[in-house]
């Protein structure tokens, strides 16, 4: 059995904002992978709503330092929203929260993408 | 009859299934919170390891002591060396790296034997708050409260 | 390395534990609601008669099966008898009887061995609903359902 | 580690209104073998609420039972209120729901317990 990983995107000018929900580990992180890939537009900034993301392994990490790069190597960027709880841990003892601007909630990541465009 | 141990799993791919027993053994056993989140992490990252590295079988044991848990993950594979550990790096930049990286520094003790059997790696947590363990530990990075930058993100 | 199993826990005195481990191993395997309680509730009959009346010391062993669980108790002072499962009545006016009784009324199958090592008790519970299992089972009383009879108490 | 068990009552003329939260069984109902004692002033009738007790075994059929027949002794009943889940299971599959009346709410108990004194 795997765990439920639940994904919705939705688009505004320039920016896919995307939502986690559930668990993110190894036996489902590909499903993430392909819905990245299949959602994001070319020059999309990509903000990650992790509200409802209650587990995240270091699978998770790689792929959105992945997304990171696609992102920056497009002129746009990675934001992520409301981490905490596990995700917030896996991203701070491994320093990868330093590379990757964080917001309390989405209306603040998408602001902040905006601003800088 | 071998009772010394508090529960025992076969390593299989239900992650969330090994996490929960994890969790529901450290909370059972003193752990709370941060601490709780972390040996469940440590262990999901070991158990991964197992099936991208290693023999994709072995035995989940969780032992308790005064203050603490142990949780072993035997690989079956053998593959798991203290050289592994020790070169266990964190490359934001690479692709790999960060599973044994995590472990060492979310645990309060990791050790990993060889014997005929596989692999053991150990894992032990302390019921102690994990923040003293980070600034201990972790001189590496700056560790700023991700939770307290992103309700200012301009600190 | 013997991974017949999907879960095993020794008999100690943390009741709580044991049931939490049990949901977990349940939920996980395919089982929900009432057949998840009744699993906790039967289970948990049975390490209490461990202590009651047993040798106070045992193992836990839960495996699964295509549609459902098998959880064995496995009690050390081998005391329990296929006789004790026959004899098991419900007296409200007396004073006991009321463990094995429900045990049997609400796992799908219940079987004790006597081995050597001890007596293992064999709760299989399926995944499917458990009001069937009520129906089929128990006409010696009046099935009304209580949670009916709370809301309406002049039905 | 016993689970946790708490215990309430609440005094109303002729009434003793016991509330129970979390987990009875057989490591701590002794406690409320104690307490039942030490709180039912004689010929007083009970209401049990259970509305925030999530497991009980037969151990807590044996107490309601025990507490039942002191009742009926004095002249007095034993009433439920807001019983579901694992502790109506316990009571139903022994057949000892249908010695206690059980009722939806405690305000609904008590009423039935003071109409017929
Ligand atoms: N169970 C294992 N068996 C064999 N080798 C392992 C095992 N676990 C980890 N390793 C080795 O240690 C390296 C680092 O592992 P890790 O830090 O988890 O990162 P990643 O899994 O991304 O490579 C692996 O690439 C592998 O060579
Ligand atoms: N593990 C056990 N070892 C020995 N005897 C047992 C065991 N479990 C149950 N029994 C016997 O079966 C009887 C009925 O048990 P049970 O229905 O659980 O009611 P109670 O525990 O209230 O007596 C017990 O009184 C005891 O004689």
């Amino acid at each position: 059995m795997t765990p439920a990983l639940l994904l919705h995107h939705q688009y505004l000018p320039g920016v896919c904002v995307l939502a986690l929900a559930g668990e993110l580990d190894r036996t489902n992180s590909g499903e993430l992978t392909a819905y990245l890939k299949r959602v994001r537009r070319p020059g999309d900034h990509v903000v990650a709503d992790l509200a409802d993301l209650s587990f995240m392994d270091s699978s998770g990490l790689h792929i959105l330092l992945d997304c990171h790069r696609t992102c920056l190597a497009e002129g746009a960027s990675l934001h992520l929203a409301a981490t905490y709880g596990v995700p917030v841990r896996v991203l701070e003892v491994t320093g990868v929260a330093e590379y990757l601007p964080g917001h309390a909630t989405v209306q603040e990541a998408i602001a902040a993408v905006l601003r800088r465009p | 009859m071998n009772t010394e141990f508090e529960l025992r799993c076969p390593i299989g791919p239900d992650l969330g299934y090994i996490r929960d027993l994890v969790r529901i053994h450290g909370q059972h056993h003193g752990l709370t919170g941060e601490r709780l989140d972390d040996l469940a992490i440590a262990v999901n990252e070991a158990v991964t390891n197992v099936f991208d590295h290693g023999g994709r079988a072995g035995l989940i044991t969780a032992r308790d002591h005064e203050h603490g848990v142990t949780v072993e993950i035997l690989d079956a594979g053998g593959g798991l060396t203290p050289e592994h550990l020790a070169a266990a790096i964190v490359d934001p930049a690479g692709n790999h790296g960060f599973g044994l990286w995590i472990i060492q520094h979310l645990c309060d003790e990791v050790a990993v034997e060889q014997t005929g059997l596989g692999s053991p790696l150990s894992l032990h947590m302390s019921g102690r708050p994990a923040t003293v363990v980070l600034l201990d530990r972790s001189a590496r990075h700056t560790r700023r409260d991700l939770r307290r930058a992103v309700s200012d993100p301009t600190s």
